[in-house]
């Protein structure tokens, strides 16, 4: 019955049903973009009112944030939270300077497309984003996942050794525990 | 043994309605706490869609037989104490397996899922969930006296270690624990948020600290079996002290309403307190709560 | 000749062979020893007459030998646990030096500890109990350099037990002119009130101090976490033990039936004071060996204050509880030497880990810890839950609250150990470290097998108590295999409590392994969330050092105050005392001839008085 | 039946004839004084049990019948402890037999005075006349000054001295209560003075028995009579000094026991014995605590012991005697073993210090056993015959009701336990020290202290072995009226 | 300026010059005073600065490339807390295998400039000790702070761009384009000169 197509999209719209309305969130506080999220979060704009909270390890989080600029260093840090979390998982890439490296899109050290290295559900554009784009952001995103189409996770395994590439010429000295796929 | 087959089915209904209940004064909490706050909060299902979509997680990682194990030990805990808890004084379904049940055990028992979830935790070997061990450890040796003190001084006053026992007493006398043991209610009163763990006692968890403590590698299938433990037991906790202090209940309706009134106690505690240092939640549980189950004692002996 | 002394010549006479066999060659050595563990049991269970007794006069004194149903109990703990130990010493002890001593005073501390159960008489008791405690001293000092002050404290904490003892029997023997056990309780009644405290106190003191009771338990952590652990599970399981037979019946069968309950009322308080005190210690120890023995102390003191207390329950809950603690004990101490052996070294804060490389080792650990913890449903519950219920029935509900705390300050050392040794990051440096051998798992896992079977089915242990008990003067105790009720009737079924936790584990157990088996993956302990940084191989993460500071916080007024350095102070005090006297010997023949001289002046000028002319 | 006074006339005769012996043929030196122990030990156990029960062999010398003449009684209390003296004594001839080996030469000398001593102490033991004691005491003393200063050193010649000083104290008082006790009774027979001491004015009685109390004392190693022992002890060679302990000491306090027990009848002095040894106990324990060497130690204990063996005589009952006599018996059994076995445990080390014995335990295992076996045995832990002697100690105490004296005993025990145990355990568990060159035990030595293990154990698996003897012996003691009848069959107690 | 404000400031240089082979020294302004000294001359200048002349706290260490005279320029920035004055030591050592010695025994907080500054410019310190890595992880390309290394050849060789930015100027550019630019008023009353 499990296996069985008709039941498992019906299992599907419930499980996204829940995944949307839950969304535990990993916000990875690179750049200035880490100040925007207590306002999202507190009693102004109260993003939990969606269902979305705050969760303080990978393993218990769905959406991963990136709030701002990334350095070559931190993408290290980054790839290795995003590996830990649980499928399925979203990214949120904020601000232009995770779009296209933003103002520092000449540093030797900051990298300047986020979605080249982890796949991006979501971009909130803004020099910062303000909490009410985030908050658009996302319900794009809830919409995203009951449609099935938040697929980044599934992309990231399937394309993982093109990624591995983008990731490695940047990551040097490549010493990192292997993902499980 | 031809109640055996009501004794399932008492227990399978039981124990749905814990998980129930205790999802939603879970999902209560929240939102009181939003309103407090002045938000608008999540529904009062959010707690379930949470369950739900931590049930729904692809995949999942442990890091060895004990972590795999350690929400187990906490269900099974929840569970178990459960059955052993009279839920409603007399009815078919709801009286559980309360027949062997006594209070020292059920002390015992209780404490079995922390130990394991602990060692689960261990072997995590992230030290954020180490440490929230350690504080979760030492603030359980701080809540647990007073606790035990109001206990023991219902028992001896009582002369029986059964909640039952003391269930029909409280029948007999028409009257309440808190009312005909006020000091023994207070200690153990005092004790109480300690033993849910909301501020200002959320010292195990700490989320801006400790990265959520001792949970802090469990995702997943793992995360959501805790939660609904965590549901359980908090309901599991407050039926047994309605049933210590509050004369139990004998239907459903007062079961709820003696309970949520309990649950108000900590939950609107918590929402405006900051957070302890462990020692000095350990010092606090040795202060005053201490005082009154010492008073208790005494009163109970003499 | 009676199966008694055959039985202490068969013991003597393999201690002899062990020795001589380790001087010839180990393997030798081996088999007689193996062979010691088979036989000393087989012939105890099976050819033992326990209803015989032998009696014969040596200088004047009259001394019977003879099992009663009490000593059996305590012969049984003996019986079971020295075996295993023997052969679990036997890979534990693979590669150390001077085996020959160790097994020959191991064989001797057994010898003694059977003598003194068989005893009937002071005599015999206090001989095999010297055995007993010179055979153990060469064993706590065996290891050496470092541990020769413990060696002396122990000896010397252990002879003053032993002398209190001896002095006891001596007044004993004056006030009744006999030796024998039960002439001295039978005339007990009769004594003037200051020989029965002179005698009952101090008797009770050398017992005590075996038990490692409050003020006198120095020697304890010491000589426990000293000794080669094949031994210490010995020491802390059985040979501790001996001190509560002692106060058993001199509790019971002195003070009770003299209606002098209040001797066992303070021996009760020394023993919850001694349950908190040491647990407190306890839980503060880096090395999980001094870890094991402050709880080797705070676990006699809620024996101790079992049997003090005197109820029927509350006695049998310290009789079975010494049972269960020397099976858990026993468990915890070879895994602790377990792990010395093979990864090297106790100290929590350095060995972590080592779960998946010993699993063994930890399965017997975890269960062992579980039942000291009492947790149900393993063994150490029904003691627990017998011990509170005669307490609180017995209204002394201080005694139950600090039995309580250190029951619930249990679970920080008991959590403490299995983490520090097993839990945590596994690190490279004991990436070789194998599980122990089988000669060293099997007689863990046995024991660990026993405390499963006591958490449903204790009444396969209340049997040989109930038996034991009626030399106490408790005739008819009751008992249910699976069932425990306490004086107001109220009961605990185990076989529910079993059920219905197993029901639940194996229920969720088959959920959650069945939900997304194959997309459950296992992750090395270096895969942390640690805020994403890559954790290396040699960078070890576990929280181990300080691990209850804010604890050890709280507790400080407490733990400042250090008994042992009082004894210390003291023992310096004596020491310049001693030196002082010393000074009289100048070494200088004037000085000599003066004392002389005055020493005649003084007689001649005090005569009157001395000769009282 | 043998004639008693062989046991001193041969080896007096000997001590004085073995240069010219050593002139003859220089092994006969070795060998003639092992002949001589040899035979008066198989003489004294000869006698001893072929002695009918009650009736001492009395030999009246130079056919002189006693009160005039001098007498020797070789009695079941004499019997005993002489034939204690001539096994020891024997076993201390076995073990230094081959003392070439050991490390002394001059042999002439050594076993010259050796056998003068230990004539001197059968003298004394058996002889009835109190002014002979006198002479046999000066011959045993004088001997053991020259063993005392036998190495010739500093050391030696100091100890000696110290040694001569206060035994010449001691024999002047002995000397000045003789007097005045021929001064009052107008005899010197221990029997016939024992009749007539009654009628002693007790103000010069108990001047007499002071003078005794202290000359003997000093013997006895009586606290604060006792500053030579230590350096005596530490000095002397191995076996001289466990034939002091087992020997000389022995010969003091019977001279004590006998003198107080039959001779004179003066009942404070017991108080006096057992204040005196309770000091002795306490003090020379408390010190051989803080000894930093083997053979000092071991002399402070020999002390404590002497002072326990007082406090056993000192209650005047038969079962303090009994006690005192099992524990004499152990003194002198086990603390040969412990002199015997640290002989070869110092040797090498110049300085002989405890800690110089650091892991002796795996390089001389014999040796250190036996030690470890003595030292078991003296702290009293059973099966060992220490213990029986103790529980015997103990059991006369209470019988005194002297409770407060069992606490200090086992207290001290204690502190004996200590030191003991201290030395224990560097000798089994501790690292050894570099280059030490060390003196394996010569098989002589090996037998000798084989048997005195072996009678340790026998008698401590089985104390039955000696208690008989020791029980008869306890009655002769106290049977002051028949030891007056069978010297002087003429006189008898009024 | 007259003498009598700049004293501290010319007692100060005048007990260097006195005490040390100076290269160069000069009171920039008021409160302000700069040395420049051989590198083995460093040591001696700071410890006499801290021990005898209350230039107890070391605010800053930097360096700046001089690409032209093949040479790095070395600051260490002292201050001394009561009389408020910066003491500015300045020193050059050759951009090749040039080296200064390690005054991290002097100031603590040194080190983690000296870390820096090797990191960013490869310039050495003798036994200055400390993981090789400090900011910069994996580096293997030239030192980034180095004129020579050209940070818009590595941008483009290393990362990904999105399209859409080609005609973006380079900051540079438009800051050059400024200079001629008046200052506005504002800006003109936090101008040094």
């Amino acid at each position: 019955m499990y296996n069985d197509k008709e039941s498992q999209k019906i299992v599907d719209i419930i499980q996204n049903f829940a995944r949307k309305h839950s969304l535990f969130v990993l916000a990875y506080g690179t750049g200035c973009g880490a100040i925007e999220i207590p306002p999202t979060m507190t009693s102004r704009y109260d993003a939990e009112r969606f269902g979305i909270r705050g969760a303080a390890t990978p393993r218990q989080a769905d959406v991963l944030l990136i709030t701002g600029y990334l350095a070559t260093k931190t993408l290290k840090r980054v790839i290795r939270v995003y590996e830990q979390m649980q499928d399925p998982k979203y990214v949120m890439g904020f601000g232009s300077c995770a779009i296209n490296g933003g103002m520092y899109w000449d540093s030797y050290n900051t990298i300047n497309m986020l979605d080249k290295y982890i796949p991006v559900d979501v971009y909130i554009n803004g020099c910062m984003p303000r909490p009410e784009a985030v908050i658009a952001g996302f319900v794009k995103l809830q919409k995203l996942i009951q449609e099935g189409k938040a697929d980044g996770w599934d992309r990231y395994k399937k394309n993982l050794d093109e990624y591995r590439a983008n990731q490695k010429k940047i990551i040097t000295n490549w010493v990192m525990p292997d993902f499980n796929r | 043994m031809e109640g055996i087959g009501y004794k399932i089915l008492g227990a399978l209904l039981t124990t749905l309605l814990a998980f129930t209940v205790g999802m939603f004064y879970a999902g209560f909490r929240r939102k009181i706490i939003a309103r407090i706050q002045n938000r608008v909060g999540p529904p009062v299902y959010q707690n379930f869609l949470d369950v739900l979509k931590l049930l729904s997680k692809k995949t999942s990682v442990n890091h060895g037989i004990m972590q795999h194990l350690a929400p187990l030990w906490l269900i099974t805990m929840s569970v178990s104490t459960l059955m052993f808890i009279p839920v409603l004084k007399d009815g078919l379904f709801f009286t559980n397996l309360n027949f062997s049940g006594d209070l020292i055990f059920l002390l015992y028992i209780m404490v079995f899922g922390p130990l394991g979830m602990a060692l689960g935790a261990g072997q995590t070997g992230n030290p954020n969930s180490a440490i929230g061990v350690s504080r979760g450890l030492t603030q359980m040796v701080g809540f647990e006296i007073p606790w035990i003190m109001a206990i023991v001084a219902l028992m001896i006053q009582y002369k029986t270690t059964s909640v039952t026992g003391l269930l029909d007493i409280q029948s007999q006398n028409g009257t309440w624990m808190m009312f005909s043991s006020p000091l023994a209610f207070i200690a153990a009163l005092l004790a109480m948020p300690g033993m849910f763990r909301y501020a200002p006692f959320d010292i195990v968890g700490a989320p801006a600290e400790l990265a959520s403590g001792p949970i802090s590698e469990f995702g997943g299938k793992y995360l959501s079996t805790m939660m609904t433990s965590g549901s359980i037991f908090a309901f599991v906790k407050l039926t047994l002290y309605v049933d210590l202090f509050m004369g139990g209940a004998s239907n459903l309706i007062e079961l709820v309403i003696k309970t949520f009134a309990l649950y108000m106690y900590p939950v609107l505690w918590g929402a405006v307190s900051p957070r302890f240092r462990t020692e000095q939640a350990v010092r606090y549980f040795w202060g005053w709560p201490l005082f009154f189950g010492f008073a208790a004692l005494i009163y109970a002996a003499f | 000749m009676s199966s008694l002394v055959i039985l202490i010549l068969i013991i003597a006479g393999f201690a002899l062979l062990s020795y001589f066999g380790h001087s010839i060659n180990k393997t030798a050595g081996n088999i007689a020893v193996f062979a010691a563990a088979v036989l000393i049991p087989l012939y105890w269970f099976t050819r033992v007459d326990f209803s015989e007794t032998v009696s014969f006069t040596i200088s004047g004194f009259q001394m019977e030998l003879g099992y009663n149903m009490y000593g059996k109990l305590f012969s049984l703990i003996v019986m079971i646990l020295s075996p295993l130990a023997l052969i679990y010493a036997l890979g534990y002890m693979k590669d150390s030096k001077r085996t020959g001593t160790f097994y020959f005073s191991f064989l001797f501390s057994i010898l003694g500890m059977t003598g003194i159960l068989m005893s009937r008489d002071f005599i015999s008791l206090f001989i095999f109990w010297e055995i007993m405690t010179w055979s153990s001293y060469l064993l706590v000092i065996f290891l050496g350099k470092d541990v020769e002050k413990t060696g002396i404290r122990y000896m010397v904490f252990s002879a003053l037990g032993a002398y209190a003892m001896f002095m006891a029997i001596v007044i004993i023997h004056r006030n009744t002119g006999s030796m024998m056990l039960n002439d001295y309780f039978n005339a007990f009644g009769n004594f003037s009130t200051g020989t029965k405290f002179l005698t009952g106190i101090l008797l009770m003191f050398g017992f005590a101090l075996k038990s490692a009771v409050m003020p006198v338990h120095v020697w304890a952590p010491g000589a426990y976490s000293n000794t080669p652990m094949a031994y210490t599970s010995v020491f802390s399981g059985a040979l501790s033990k001996m001190g509560v037979y002692g106060l058993g019946f001199v509790v019971i069968n002195l003070f009770a039936h003299a209606n002098l309950h209040f001797a066992g009322t303070i021996l009760a308080w020394l023993g919850a004071v001694t349950a908190v005190l040491a647990t407190f210690s306890a839980i503060f120890q880096d090395d999980a060996k001094k870890l094991l023995a402050y709880s080797s102390i705070a676990q006699l003191g809620y024996i101790v204050t079992g049997i003090g207390i005197g109820t029927e329950l509350s006695i049998f809950a310290g009789l079975y509880l010494a049972v269960l603690h020397a099976a858990f004990k026993g468990v915890l101490f070879m895994a602790a030497g377990a792990v010395e052996r093979q990864a090297g070294s106790t100290d929590m804060t350095e060995v972590t880990g080592l779960i998946r490389k010993m699993p063994l080792t930890f399965f017997a650990s975890l269960v062992a810890i579980i039942a000291l913890a009492g947790v149900p449903p393993l063994g150490g519950f029904v003691g627990k839950w017998m011990l509170y219920e005669s307490l609180i029935n017995n209204g002394n509900f201080l005694m139950v609250i600090m039995i309580f705390l250190s029951s619930t300050a249990a679970f920080l050392y008991s959590y403490k150990f299995l983490f520090g040794l097993f839990l945590g990051q596994e690190e490279p440096e004991f990436e070789n470290v194998k599980e122990a051998s089988p000669l060293m798992t099997i007689p863990m896992l046995l024991l660990s097998v026993f405390l499963m079977i006591t958490g449903s089915f204790p009444g396969i242990v209340f049997k040989y108590i109930a038996e034991g008990m009626t030399d106490l003067g408790f005739h008819d105790v009751n008992w249910q295999m699976s069932v425990l009720t306490n004086a107001w009737g109220d009961s605990v079924n185990l076989q529910h409590v079993t059920l219905s936790i197993g029901v639940v584990f194996v229920v969720f157990l088959i959920f959650l392994t069945w939900k997304g088996y194959k997309k459950t993956y296992y992750v090395s302990t270096k895969d942390i969330s640690s805020s994403g940084e890559v954790i290396k191989p040699e960078d070890n993460m576990t929280y181990s050092t300080d691990f209850y500071k804010p604890f050890e916080r709280v507790l400080h007024p407490i733990l400042k105050r250090k008994i042992e350095k009082y004894y210390d102070e003291f023992g310096e005090g004596i020491g310049a005392l001693f030196d002082f006297m010393r000074r009289i010997y100048t070494g200088n023949g004037q000085t000599y001839a003066f004392y002389v001289i005055v020493f005649l002046v003084i007689l001649l000028v005090f005569s009157k008085n001395i000769f009282g002319y | 039946m043998t004639d008693p006074v062989y046991f001193i006339a041969i080896p007096l005769l000997t001590a004085f004839l073995l240069p010219l012996f050593g002139k003859i043929y220089k092994p006969l030196i070795g060998i003639i004084p092992g002949l001589v122990f040899a035979f008066t030990a198989y003489i004294s156990f000869d006698l001893y049990f072929n002695l009918e029960p009650g009736k001492p062999v009395i030999v009246q010398m130079a056919g002189w019948a006693p009160p005039w003449g001098i007498n020797l009684v070789f009695g079941e209390f004499s019997g005993l402890i002489v034939s204690l003296i001539t096994f020891l004594a024997f076993l201390v001839w076995v073990y230094s037999y081959n003392f070439k080996k050991v490390g002394f030469d001059n042999s002439k000398k050594y076993f010259t005075l050796l056998m003068l001593m230990v004539a001197g102490s059968i003298g004394v033991v058996l002889t009835g006349d109190i002014f002979n004691m006198f002479v046999f005491l000066e011959i045993t003393a004088i001997s053991s000054y020259g063993l005392t200063a036998f190495y010739k050193g500093r050391d030696s010649a100091e100890a000696a001295f110290k040694f001569l000083l206060i035994g010449s104290l001691s024999s002047t008082f002995i000397l000045l209560a003789i007097l005045l006790l021929y001064k009052q009774t107008g005899t010197l027979n221990m029997a016939e003075i024992a009749i007539k001491s009654q009628a002693i004015d007790p103000k010069i009685k108990s001047i007499i028995a002071i003078l005794f109390f202290v000359g003997f004392g000093i013997e006895a190693e009586m606290f604060p009579l006792n500053g030579w022992v230590p350096d005596a002890y530490s000095q002397a060679p191995g076996p001289v000094a466990a034939s002091f302990a087992s020997i000389l000491a022995k010969s003091g306090i019977y001279a004590l026991i006998r003198v107080f027990y039959t001779v004179l009848d003066v009942e404070g002095i017991f108080n006096l014995l057992l204040t005196a040894g309770l000091l002795t106990i306490i003090f020379a324990e408390f010190t051989a605590m803080r000894q930093t060497r083997l053979r000092r130690m071991l002399a402070y204990s020999s002390i404590g012991q002497m002072g326990l063996i007082m406090v056993a005589f000192s209650f005047n009952t038969k079962a303090g005697v009994f006690a005192g006599l099992f524990l004499m018996f152990n003194h002198a059994v086990i603390k040969t073993l412990l002199f015997l076995a640290s002989g070869f445990l110092t040797y090498s080390t110049k300085q002989k210090k405890i800690r110089d014995l650091d892991g002796f335990g795996k390089i001389m295992p014999f040796t250190s056993l036996m030690f470890g076996l003595g030292a078991f045995a003296i702290v009293g832990l059973p099966p060992f015959s220490g213990f029986w002697g103790k529980l015997n100690m103990l059991t006369a105490t209470a019988d005194s009701n002297l409770y407060l004296v069992i606490a200090l005993i086992l207290v001290v025990a204690v502190v004996e336990i200590i030191y003991y145990f201290k030395v224990i355990g560097r000798l089994y568990f501790r690292e050894r020290h570099e280059d030490v060159n060390i003196q394996k035990p010569t098989w002589n030595a090996v037998l000798a202290m084989s048997i005195l293990a072996l009678v340790i154990i026998g008698v401590g698996l089985y104390p039955d072995f000696i208690t008989d003897y020791l029980a008869k012996a306890t009655n002769e003691l106290f049977d002051k009226a028949g030891y007056i009848k069978h010297v002087l069959p003429s006189l008898s107690l009024n | 300026m007259s003498e009598n404000i700049l004293h501290n400031e010319q007692k100060l240089l005048n007990l260097l010059e006195k005490k040390f082979l100076l290269k160069e020294s000069r009171i920039i302004r008021a409160k302000r005073v700069e040395v420049k000294v051989e590198p083995k001359e460093v040591i001696p200048v700071l410890l006499y600065a801290k021990e005898n002349s209350g230039y107890i706290h070391f605010a800053h260490m930097s360096c700046v490339d001089w690409i032209e005279d093949g040479e790095f320029e070395v600051v260490y920035i002292l201050w001394h807390p009561e009389e408020k004055i910066n003491l500015f030591v300045k020193t050059r050592v050759p951009r090749d295998n040039g080296s200064l010695p390690n005054i991290d025994f002097i100031w603590r907080q040194a080190n983690t400039y000296e870390r820096e500054i090797r990191e960013m410019f490869g310039l050495r310190f003798e036994g200055l000790e400390g993981r090789k890595e400090f900011i910069l992880e994996d580096w293997n390309n030239i030192p980034p702070m180095r004129r020579d290394f050209d940070t818009e050849a590595y941008v483009k060789e290393v990362f990904f761009h999105r399209l859409g930015r080609e005609d973006a100027k380079d900051v540079r550019e438009k800051i050059q384009e400024r200079t001629d630019e008046e200052l506005p008023d504002f800006a003109k009353k936090y101008s040094r000169d």
